[in-house]
């Protein structure tokens, strides 16, 4: 969204620059200013390198920049693009709501529990630097190709991420405001719920910002492993129909939307969860 | 230069007589390379891009669309799939009506079987959902979360095999339409005339061969070493499986008469648009390799 | 150092077990294959100022710990007013030497939070924080967090929730180390005037010999690894007299330099 | 975790884990699930076999040219980044961009730019594996203590002195760090990119006995996959671990 | 503080100018918004001790930086020997309050750095270092990682490494702030010797005013930022006396007590 505001500041404020200096001078000024700046430019940098590329052709299979951006808007209209994402979004949303729920509640209980620990951190450790890529067709054959083996192909990459960062989150709790906790007499449920899970939620947080990253992937494979749906389905149908330049709309929308959901998630998490970076 | 073939499968059982027929065109001088893709639309994609020389497929829908001017020169199968649902459910096509069927892919063969039986038999599902791979499906119909869906032969043979009496197979009518077809460039296949012809001679050749004696497919693997890992559950699987495929396998490589039926064929499944018979045989076939091989060889 | 009976604890004896609030029995503490401490024998008196103090590593904050409740002694036995302890209990309140404030929290939150964990009512609550934040100093900045203070000011907010708990033992580890020199001038003679008005026993641990002798009643000096008693000192400053007075007092001088003599030989 | 006061090393709840697998496998609840005794002497037929040896040759091959690649523009791509605020921002938005975005849809689009077969599995594994380590190297030449660099200036260090013996060597264990990550991502990486496009190496054998239900083999492979994963980061965390003691706690 | 020209500063300037080997002159720093320095005019005189003393973000380092030529002033100049000087030079070394030391280099690395940057060869180079290890009393630590040394020692590694290169001035920045007190107040009785073997010309940060009164030949106070010169003060103090007798020196004391009801304005 912001990215997408960015053009008019820039507009804006390169307009308003003062009479006496150079434009030069004006953009080099606000470059120093707005970080957006930088991403205004590096955005035209590739979309220019990509339309020159699409119009070389490198190959009658890639679209330009414009035909892509065209088809976008085009499946933005006609009423796909929306549709597509409803679909690819339920098992993402369900996947890592589940593996949100399991995955802190297990990576607490580790960082809480030296038995819990001792049995399921190694299976995670394994899990998290595994290909599961691998896996996911497995999936399938028990759970057949409906919205449960797609969710849980999202559950397969989200939880162990999820699950080890809640597990450090705990483990990395501040001992002395434990103990401060513990020299007032807190209760073991006192001091889980009033210093441990506080304390643990930033890095509970990004460990959650990181599951839906996976999950984004999670998602991705299996609907180009699993079943064409959604986007998965907008990429392979268009594909089969050499329509390539839906197919890369398809492929860069996906991209930016979880880059623009992790973004969001960043601040709100530096918004409303960290009153120390809150004001700066 | 080699021949670059972008096969958009693995190599099974089920591709050994055409792997003999690439390793024939090798023993006459085709440096062919073959690639193994994830999918057929990927082969298809690498043929547009001009990553592959020759790709491996059904395309008709892609040719229709795409600027790039590719023709098929040769079928390799026909459709041969086998409709079948859960009898605790359906029994026949008429139960289907309101229900939900699974397939291929879109715009594929199998939507297209399907689509045409239910207009046939005069029936509309509530959906149709895509599962790419029959062993894909078939396990899904074992593991009951599909309950009405399209196998290929050996997924017919697990089936039976499985779980006796529990599948029921629909009857199908006569079905004569291109599953796989080799395609191509119009500007390699001018350019590579001869190569082209001596894999067409080398195709057509074994595929007579193994009409003739389905058995000749294990021999051909013994004699060409191929699928060396091959588990001998697999390799148990080539006799019956030829046995089932030689009556159907094209040995005169389609040529205009298949091109017509595949135009009657895919118009009713929607992966063409327009009318069958408006539809140009040269938009979508160059025949000039098949029938100088057919001339030599003459036709069966 | 190897005088395990220190030189002027004999003069001490008798008196301390008349009124010792805290007691401290034969008290070893081992960290696996380290010996943190052996045998410590203590009493410290109600009302009065204790300073332990010793070369790095001696074992101070696991002493304090110890009688906190927060580290379980090897073996040895802790009393606080006659009764055995083996936890934390209400009676003794811990200052943290990196402050232990929530950083999710306001100062009034903080300093009430040893009031709510024992369940008081939040309007009680607000009122007893708000009292001993007003007697830290640091009226007005209720509603900060602990990032917008200074290492000064949040040292403070951590000694305002030990008093806010009403404990009758101060327990402090180097509450002065991270606040910089002038201000920790500054707090401890501010920390002289609330010892003053509250009138609770405090334990104190610090690298500071000034420090040590400049608010201290008394003054335990630990020995290196394993840490043992090896001398107890009392100062004896009229602690009336104006700090410039009192930092250029003889006695003052003298307790220093007797200090400094037994320690240097640990410094590096 | 201890018991009866010994102390128990955590890997080894793996070995519990394998014993319930072996059970749940002995008690043939789903095919999904041979015994594990059954999987690990599948592997030893698997080790002998030509395919698993070509195709680890394959995999092994786009892996290794596919991480050098990610290592050789990734660290100086990095410290460019830590170095030059220009190309900080001219490139900062990708790489954090990429870092996390879902790779796996651009996968299909790759083979247009890279072709078939193993380059583009290269391509895959580089840029899986690249983004992190640019943003690690990254980080390792910004937290640089000022205090280092100043004290090169103040000894008479040219700039490229200055670069090469003090930014260099101080980012070194955060280069490190990012490039153990960059090897397990590197390993997804060739896995999607064998099974995503085209189906060669460790990919086509996955393929192969998924479809013809060869589980044995099936988890043999994924086991042997797994325990690369694992031993290459441990590997790298060894001599992370040298390079920590050398540089110190920091 | 309101007053520029310093109370003690005219029975000074006299000599100061005749054997001045750092002179700063109308020096003014801003950064950004922020004014740091404001007019600053010191002469700092060939083998001396001088301290820059002052409350917290008066612009000390600030100071001591633009002196080694590390951070370029917004105005003035620096003569180092009569030569204005831009940028950093062999006659003037840093000692950092974070050591920093290259935690990859052994000790006799560490200390030998400025002359491997001089391209000294290797064997000349070992050769100096060792001596000055020796000297700074770390013999034996040779071979070790900084990461193996306590802070005192991390620090008298920097110090080593300062030495080595025989630079003619010592600018040392809170040098012994990381330091844990009692290894504090030892490091200052060495450096009183170093100061009076190696007959070198340090300029000395530090927060501490009895540090500053103990070490110093001359101190000068800097007033809140932005910072500038409010008074300079020189105690005076009999160095060659036992660290003791120093300590409770009347000068001393009194001059201690004189700074600090100076800063103590400043402080929270
Ligand atoms: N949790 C622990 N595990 C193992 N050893 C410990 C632990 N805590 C402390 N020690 C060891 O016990 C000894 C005493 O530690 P302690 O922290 O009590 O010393 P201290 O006197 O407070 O030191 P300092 O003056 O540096 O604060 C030290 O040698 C330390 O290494
Ligand atoms: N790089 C910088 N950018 C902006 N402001 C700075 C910078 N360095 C210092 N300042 C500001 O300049 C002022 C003087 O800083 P300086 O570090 O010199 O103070 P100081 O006397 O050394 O303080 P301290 O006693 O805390 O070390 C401070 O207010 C500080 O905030
Ligand atoms: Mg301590
Ligand atoms: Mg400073």
């Amino acid at each position: 969204m912001h990215m997408a505001a960015t053009p008019h500041k820039v507009s804006a404020t390169g307009g308003a620059g003062s009479g006496s200096s150079t434009i030069v001078e004006t953009l080099a000024e606000f470059a120093r200013r707005r970080k957006s700046f930088w991403v205004v430019v590096s955005l035209a940098t590739l979309f220019t390198a990509w339309e020159i590329a699409g119009r070389v052709p490198i190959s009658f299979a890639f679209p330009t920049f414009l035909e892509t951006l065209a088809a976008l808007i085009e499946m933005a209209l006609d009423g796909t693009l929306l549709p597509a994402y409803a679909i690819t979004f339920q098992p993402l949303v369900i996947g890592v709501a589940v593996s949100a729920v399991l995955g802190i509640g297990l990576g607490i209980a580790m960082g809480l529990s030296d038995k819990a620990e001792w049995l399921l951190a190694p299976v995670f450790i394994v899990l998290q630097a595994a290909p599961m890529a691998a896996l996911v067709p497995l999936v399938t054959f028990v759970y057949g190709i409906g919205l449960v083996a797609k969710t849980l192909a999202v559950i397969m990459l989200a939880l162990p991420v999820i699950v080890l960062n809640s597990y450090k989150a705990v483990r990395h709790v501040n001992p002395s405001l434990v103990d401060m906790c513990r020299s007032f007499q807190g209760t073991r449920l006192q001091q889980i719920s009033k210093i441990i899970i506080p304390d643990a939620t930033p890095v509970l947080f990004a460990g959650l910002r990181l599951g839906i990253a996976a999950g984004f992937i999670g998602v991705m494979l299996a609907e180009l492993l699993i079943t064409p749906t959604g986007i998965g389905d907008l990429i392979t149908y268009h594909r089969s129909i050499a329509n390539y330049a839906h197919m890369y709309a398809a492929v860069a929308s996906i991209i930016a939307v979880s880059t623009i959901t992790l973004a969001a998630l960043q601040y709100i998490e530096v918004r409303f969860l960290r009153p120390e970076k809150r004001r700066k | 230069d080699p021949m670059r073939i972008a096969f958009g499968d693995i190599a099974t059982v089920e591709s050994l007589h055409l792997l003999a027929a690439l390793e024939r065109a090798k023993e006459k001088g085709v440096d062919v390379q073959v690639t193994f893709l994830k999918s057929e639309d990927i082969a298809a994609q690498a043929v547009v891009s001009g990553q592959a020389d020759i790709g491996i497929g059904g395309p008709y829908a892609l040719l229709q669309k795409v600027k790039a001017p590719i023709r098929i020169f040769l079928q390799l199968s026909k459709l041969q799939f086998y409709p079948v649902v859960n009898t605790e459910f359906y029994k026949e096509w008429k139960d289907l009506n309101g229900q939900e069927v699974a397939v291929h892919s879109r715009g594929s063969g199998t939507e297209a079987i399907m689509q045409l039986m239910a207009d046939k038999n005069g029936i509309a599902y509530s959906n149709i959902s895509y599962v790419p791979g029959a062993e894909v499906r078939t396990g899904a119909l074992l593991q009951g979360n599909v309950k009405a869906t399209i196998v290929d032969s050996s997924g017919k043979r697990i089936l039976e095999k499985e779980a006796p009496g529990k599948f029921a197979f629909l009857p199908l009518g006569e079905v004569a339409a291109t599953d796989e077809a080799l395609f191509a460039n119009t500007d390699y296949l001018s350019k590579n005339q001869k190569d082209v012809e001596i894999l067409v001679e080398s195709i057509l050749t074994t595929w007579r061969e193994v009409a003739a004696d389905p058995t000749s497919a294990v021999a051909l693997r013994e004699k060409y070493k191929l699928l060396p890992d091959a588990t001998p559950d697999m390799v148990a699987d080539i006799d019956p499986y030829f046995a089932e495929a030689a009556p159907a396998l094209p040995l005169n490589g389609g040529g205009e008469d298949a091109a017509k039926d595949d135009f009657d064929f895919y118009t009713i499944s929607g992966a063409l648009e327009g009318n069958a018979a408006d539809l140009k045989v040269e938009d979508f076939w160059d025949l000039t390799a098949l029938n100088a091989v057919l001339a030599k060889i003459g036709t069966k | 150092m190897a005088n395990p009976m220190p030189a002027r604890a004999a003069d001490q004896s008798g008196t301390a077990t008349s009124d010792a609030i805290v007691e401290v029995r034969d008290i070893c503490k081992r960290y696996g294959d380290i010996e943190a401490l052996r045998g410590i024998n203590l009493e410290f008196e109600r009302g009065k100022l204790t300073t332990l103090l010793g070369p790095s590593g001696c074992g101070k904050t696991t002493l304090l710990k110890i009688i906190a409740g927060l580290v379980p002694a090897t073996s040895g036995q802790i009393r606080i007013n006659g009764k055995v302890v083996t936890g934390p209990g209400p009676e003794r309140a811990f200052v943290f030497q990196d402050f232990a404030l929530m950083p999710w929290a306001t100062v009034l939150r903080n300093v009430g939070f040893g009031l709510e964990l024992k369940g008081v009512p939040q309007a009680e609550r607000h009122r007893i924080a708000k009292h001993y934040i007003g007697e830290v100093g640091l009226s007005g900045f209720e509603e900060k967090y602990p990032h917008e203070l200074s290492g000064g000011m949040r040292q403070r907010v951590g000694i305002a929730r030990a008093f806010s708990v009403n404990a009758d033992v101060l327990l402090l580890d180097e509450p002065f180390s991270a606040v910089d020199e002038q201000n920790r001038r500054k707090f401890q003679e501010d920390l002289l005037q609330l010892v003053e008005k509250e009138r609770k026993t405090f334990l104190f641990v610090t690298h500071s010999i000034e420090e040590a002798v400049y608010v201290s009643d008394r003054i335990v000096l630990l020995s290196p690894r394993p840490g043992r008693v090896s001398q107890i000192i009392e100062p004896n400053i009229d602690r009336s007299a104006a700090p410039d007075v009192i930092r250029r007092d003889k006695g003052y001088l003298d307790v220093v330099e007797e200090i400094w003599q037994g320690l240097r030989q640990y410094a590096e | 975790m201890k018991l009866f006061g010994i102390k128990i090393p955590m890997m080894t709840s793996l070995l519990f884990w394998a014993l319930v697998w072996e059970v749940v496998g002995r008690m043939d609840v789903i095919f999904l699930i041979p015994p594990m005794s059954a999987i690990v002497s599948a592997g030893f037929d698997l080790v002998a076999t030509n395919s698993w040896q070509n195709a680890s040759l394959v995999t092994l091959r786009s892996f290794v040219v596919g991480m050098a690649l990610a290592i050789g523009v990734g660290v100086p791509l990095g410290i460019a980044m830590g170095r030059f605020k220009i190309v900080d921002n001219i490139f900062g938005l990708w790489v954090n961009m990429f870092v996390s975005a879902p790779l796996s849809a651009l996968v299909p689009v790759l083979m247009i730019l890279f072709g078939l077969g193993e380059t583009t599995v290269v391509v895959t594994v580089f840029l899986f594996a690249v983004w992190i380590i640019v943003l690690d190297a990254r980080a390792g030449v910004m937290q640089v203590p000022p205090s280092l660099i100043e004290m090169g200036r103040c000894y008479g260090a040219s700039r490229l002195t200055i670069f090469t013996k003090i930014i260099l060597l101080s980012a070194l264990p955060e280069i490190l760090a990012g490039i153990r990550i960059g090897l397990i991502r590197g390993v997804k990486g060739v896995v999607i990119g064998q099974i995503l496009v085209s189906i060669i190496g460790y990919g086509e054998l996955f393929e192969l006995y998924s479809r013809s239900f060869d589980m044995e083999r099936f988890w043999a492979l994924t086991i042997i996959l797994f325990a690369a994963a694992m031993l290459l980061s441990a590997g790298v965390e060894l001599f992370e671990k040298r390079i920590e003691y050398y540089a110190g706690a920091r």
